[in-house]
C-alpha cells in the first residue's frame, strides 16, 4: 500500500470521505472504510514529513556548501 | 597617354584648375613675347599691370616691381615691346595671365638686336628650356668656380661660401672674363672641368660692367658651353638688372656672383639644424606613435569587462531561480499539509460514532416494540382465558345447589345416583352441597 | 395433556362452555366438562404465568447486560 | 447465528417484531420470537459497542499522532 | 552533469523552476525536480566560483605587471 | 601567438572587448575572451616595451657611437 | 645606400618623418621607418662633415697638364 503516491492516497481517501459522507455504508463497511482512511492519512502524513525533512535537508546541504566555498574563496 | 583615363575622371573645379595650371605653367614658364601694351595701371605698390595686344587677341600682364625696377624705360600706352614671361594661372578666378621678368622695346640698338637675335636663335634650339635645366644639388661637395682669380668677386664667392659651409671643397678655375680671350678661356674652363673636375656644380661669375664688357657672356660659344656642361651651372654675372646670354642659358641665374654663392652654397648651420630637427621629429614622432599605441592598449584594458559583472547577475539569477524553487516546493509542501488536514477533518467528521449511536437507539426501539408486543399478546391470551373462566363459572352446574340441592354420587365410581334401588346398604355416598361435600355411608335403603 | 399448547387449551375449554350453554348434557358429563374446563383454564393460566416470567427475565437481562455495558463504554 | 452482520440481524430483527405484531403466532411462538429478537438485539448492541470502541481508539490513536507532527513541521 | 555548460544549466534550472511553479506535478515529482534543481543550482555555484577566482587570479596577476610596466615607462 | 604582429593582436584584442561589452557572452566564453584578452594586451605591451627598447637603443647608439658608425658605414 | 645623395636622404627622411607622423604605420613598420630614419639623419650628418675644407687652383702646368694647386686668397 506504500507504493501508492501521495495523490493516489489523497484521492482514495477523498473517495472513503465520500463515501462515508454518503451514509449508505453498512456498518462494518464504514468502519474498514474508516479505519483505512485513517491509514491513508497517516501515510500521508508520513510521506509529507519525508519530503519535508528531504527538502530541508538538501536546502541545508546545499546552503552549507554554498558559503563554505564562499568562505573559502575569500 | 592618359588621356581615355581622364575622360573617365570628373574632376573638380578646383582639382581641373590645379591641373591646368600645374600643365600650362610648366609647358610655358619661359616664352618670349611681343605686342602693344595698353590699359596700363602702375599703383603704389610699384607693380605693373597691363594688357599686351595685337589686332586680334589681349593677353593680361604684370611686372613686378623687382623685374621693373631694372627697366631702362617707362611703360606707356601704345608702346610695342618684347618680353620674356611666364605664363600664370590664376586659381581662384580661372584666368590666365603673363608675368613679365624682362620687357624691351621693340627696335632697339643693333647690338642689342644681335643679342635679341642670339637669344631668340638659342631659345629655339631649346637652350632657355626649363626642362633641360639640371637641378642644382643641395650638398655639393666640390664646387668648381670659373671667373677671375683676382679681384673681389672670387673673394666675395669664397668667402661666402666658407662661412656658409665651412668644410666646402672650392676650385677655382681662372679664366679671363674680358677681353678678347674671355670667350675662349671660358669655354675652355668648361670643358676643362666637366672632364678632370669632380665637381657638383660649377659658378660662372663676374663682376659688373657695360654690354660690351659682358659680351663673352653674350657669345653663342659660352652659351654653348654652358649648355653643353654636364655639371649643373649658377651664373652670376653682373648686377641684377644685367640679363646675358649666360644667365638664361645656366641652370640657375644668380642676380649677381655674391649671390650665386649663396645659391651654390647651403648654410651648414642650416642643414645641420634641419637634420636635427628631421631627427627630433622622427624620434618625437615615433614616440609619440608609441604612446598612442600605450594609451590605445591601456584604453582597451581598460575597457576589457571583467567578467566579475556577468558573474554576479548570474549569482543574482541563480539566487532568484533557487528561492523560487524552494519557496515553490514549501508552498506546495504546505499545500499538500492543509489539503491533507481538510480532508483528515472530513474524515473525522464523518466517523461512524455517530451512525453507531443511531444504530443503537433503532435497536432501542425495537426492542421496546418487542416488549410491548409480548406483553400486549400475554396480556391478550389473559383475557381470552379469564372469558371463557368467568363463562365457564356461569355455566357450572353446581349452580343449583344454590337452591338447596344436592348432589349424591355412588363412591368411588362417582356416578350420580338418580335410584335408590341402585344402592345397597352400606353403599358410600358423595353428597355435594351449596357449600361443601358429605362422605356419606348408606344405612338403610327404603 | 399438558402437551397441549396455549391455543388448543383455550379452543377446547371453549368448546366444554358451549357444551355447557347448549344445557344437553346430562348432570354427570356437565358436572366433568366442567370439571375439564377448570383444569383447562387452570393450565392455560399457568401457561400465561410461565409465558410472563420468561419475558420479564429475557427483559431484565437485556437491560441489565445493556446498561452494564454502555456503563463500560463511557 | 454471531457471524451474521448487523444488517442481517437487524432485519431478523425487524422481522420478528413484524410477526409478532401480526398476531398470528401462538403464544408459544410468539414466546420464542421475542427470545429470539432480544437475543438479536443484544448482539446488535454488542457490535456496536465493539464498533464504538475501535472507533474512538482509532480517533485517539491518529489525533494524538497528528497533532505532534504538524508541530514538529512548522 | 558536469559538462554541461552555466547556460545549460541555468536553462535547466529556470524549466524546473517553471514547471514547479505551474504547480502540475506530483508530490513525488515535485519532490525529485527540486532534488536536481538544488544539484544544478550547487552546480552552477561552482562554476561561478571557478569563474571567479580565475578572474580575480588574471586581475591580480595582470594588474601586478600592468602598473610595473606603466611606472618603467615613465 | 607571438608571432601575430601588434596591429592584428590589437584588433583582436578590440575585437574581444566589443564581445565582451556586447554582453552576449556565455559565461565559459567570457571567461575565456577575457582571459585571451588580457594576455593580448599583456602581449601588446611586451611588444611596445621592446619597441622602445630597441628605439632607446637605436637613439643612444646613434649619439654615443655616431662616430663610430661613420667611421664603419665608409 | 651610402651612394644617395644628400637630397635624396633629406627628403626620404622627411617622407619618412611625414609617415611616421600620419600615426598609420603598424608598429613593425614604424620601427623599421624609425630604423632607417635614424640612419638616413647619421648619414646626411656624415656627408655634411665629409667634405674638406680647401680652396684649390685649377690650373696647366708647362707639359699641359692639369694641376691642383693650393689657392692663395690673398
Amino acid at each position: 500500500m506504500s507504493k501508492k503516491n501521495f495523490k493516489e492516497l489523497i484521492s482514495q481517501l477523498e473517495e472513503i470521505v465520500k463515501e462515508l459522507e454518503s451514509g449508505e455504508l453498512s456498518l462494518e463497511n464504514a468502519l474498514k472504510k474508516f479505519e483505512k482512511g485513517i491509514k491513508y492519512a497517516s501515510l500521508c502524513n508520513e510521506k509529507l514529513d519525508e519530503a519535508e525533512k528531504k527538502v530541508s535537508l538538501l536546502i541545508k546541504d546545499n546552503k552549507g556548501n554554498f558559503k563554505e566555498k564562499v568562505f573559502n574563496n575569500e | 597617354m592618359n588621356k581615355k583615363k581622364k575622360q573617365n575622371i570628373i574632376y573638380t573645379v578646383s582639382d581641373f584648375t590645379k591641373e591646368l595650371k600645374t600643365l600650362f605653367e610648366e609647358m610655358y614658364s619661359f616664352i618670349w613675347i611681343t605686342g602693344e601694351i595698353s590699359n596700363l595701371i602702375i599703383p603704389r605698390s610699384g607693380h605693373v599691370y597691363f594688357s599686351l595686344k595685337d589686332s586680334h587677341c589681349i593677353i593680361s600682364c604684370v611686372m613686378f616691381r623687382t623685374q621693373n625696377k631694372r627697366l631702362k624705360f617707362n611703360f606707356e600706352n601704345g608702346m610695342q615691346i618684347t618680353g620674356m614671361a611666364r605664363l600664370s594661372i590664376y586659381e581662384p578666378r580661372g584666368s590666365y595671365q603673363l608675368i613679365f621678368e624682362y620687357v624691351e622695346l621693340k627696335g632697339a640698338g643693333s647690338s642689342q638686336t644681335a643679342f635679341e637675335q642670339l637669344k631668340k636663335n638659342l631659345f629655339n634650339k631649346g637652350f632657355f628650356d626649363e626642362k633641360n635645366k639640371k637641378p642644382i644639388p643641395s650638398l655639393p661637395s666640390k664646387i668648381s668656380i670659373i671667373t677671375s682669380p683676382t679681384g673681389a668677386v672670387v673673394k666675395d664667392i669664397i668667402n661666402i661660401s666658407q662661412r656658409r659651409f665651412e668644410n666646402i671643397f672650392l676650385e677655382i678655375v681662372p679664366v679671363k672674363v674680358q677681353g678678347k680671350d674671355a670667350e675662349y678661356e671660358i669655354v675652355k674652363a668648361f670643358e676643362n672641368v666637366n672632364m678632370f673636375s669632380k665637381s657638383d656644380v660649377i659658378i660662372l661669375a663676374r663682376g659688373g660692367g657695360s654690354l660690351e664688357d659682358l659680351s663673352a657672356f653674350n657669345s653663342e660659344k659660352v652659351a654653348m658651353a654652358v649648355y653643353a656642361s654636364k655639371i649643373p651651372v649658377i651664373s652670376g654675372i653682373g648686377h641684377e638688372t644685367d640679363y646675358t646670354i649666360c644667365d638664361f642659358t645656366a641652370d640657375l641665374r644668380a642676380p649677381t656672383p655674391s649671390a650665386a654663392a649663396e645659391l651654390a652654397v647651403p648654410e651648414k648651420k642650416d642643414l645641420k639644424k634641419n637634420i636635427d630637427l628631421l631627427r627630433t621629429n622622427l624620434i618625437n614622432n615615433f614616440k609619440k606613435n608609441i604612446l598612442f599605441l600605450f594609451q590605445r592598449v591601456l584604453d582597451l584594458k581598460i575597457r576589457l569587462k571583467n567578467p566579475e559583472t556577468i558573474i554576479d547577475d548570474m549569482r543574482l539569477t541563480l539566487e532568484d531561480l533557487e528561492y523560487r524553487m524552494t519557496n515553490q516546493l514549501k508552498k506546495k509542501l504546505n499545500f499538500h499539509k492543509y489539503e491533507l488536514n481538510w480532508i483528515k477533518n472530513s474524515l473525522y467528521a464523518n466517523n461512524p460514532e455517530k451512525k453507531i449511536l443511531k444504530l443503537k437507539k433503532d435497536i432501542q426501539n425495537l426492542t421496546n416494540k418487542t416488549k410491548l408486543i409480548m406483553n400486549l399478546i400475554i396480556k391478550q391470551c389473559k383475557a381470552e382465558n379469564n372469558q371463557q373462566k368467568a363463562k365457564l363459572n356461569t355455566l357450572s352446574p353446581i349452580n343449583v345447589l344454590n337452591r338447596g340441592y344436592s348432589i349424591t354420587r355412588k363412591y368411588p365410581q362417582m356416578n350420580i345416583v338418580k335410584d335408590s334401588k341402585m344402592i345397597k346398604k352400606g353403599a358410600r355416598l358423595e353428597v355435594i352441597l351449596k357449600k361443601g361435600k358429605l362422605l356419606c355411608q348408606v344405612e338403610k335403603n327404603e
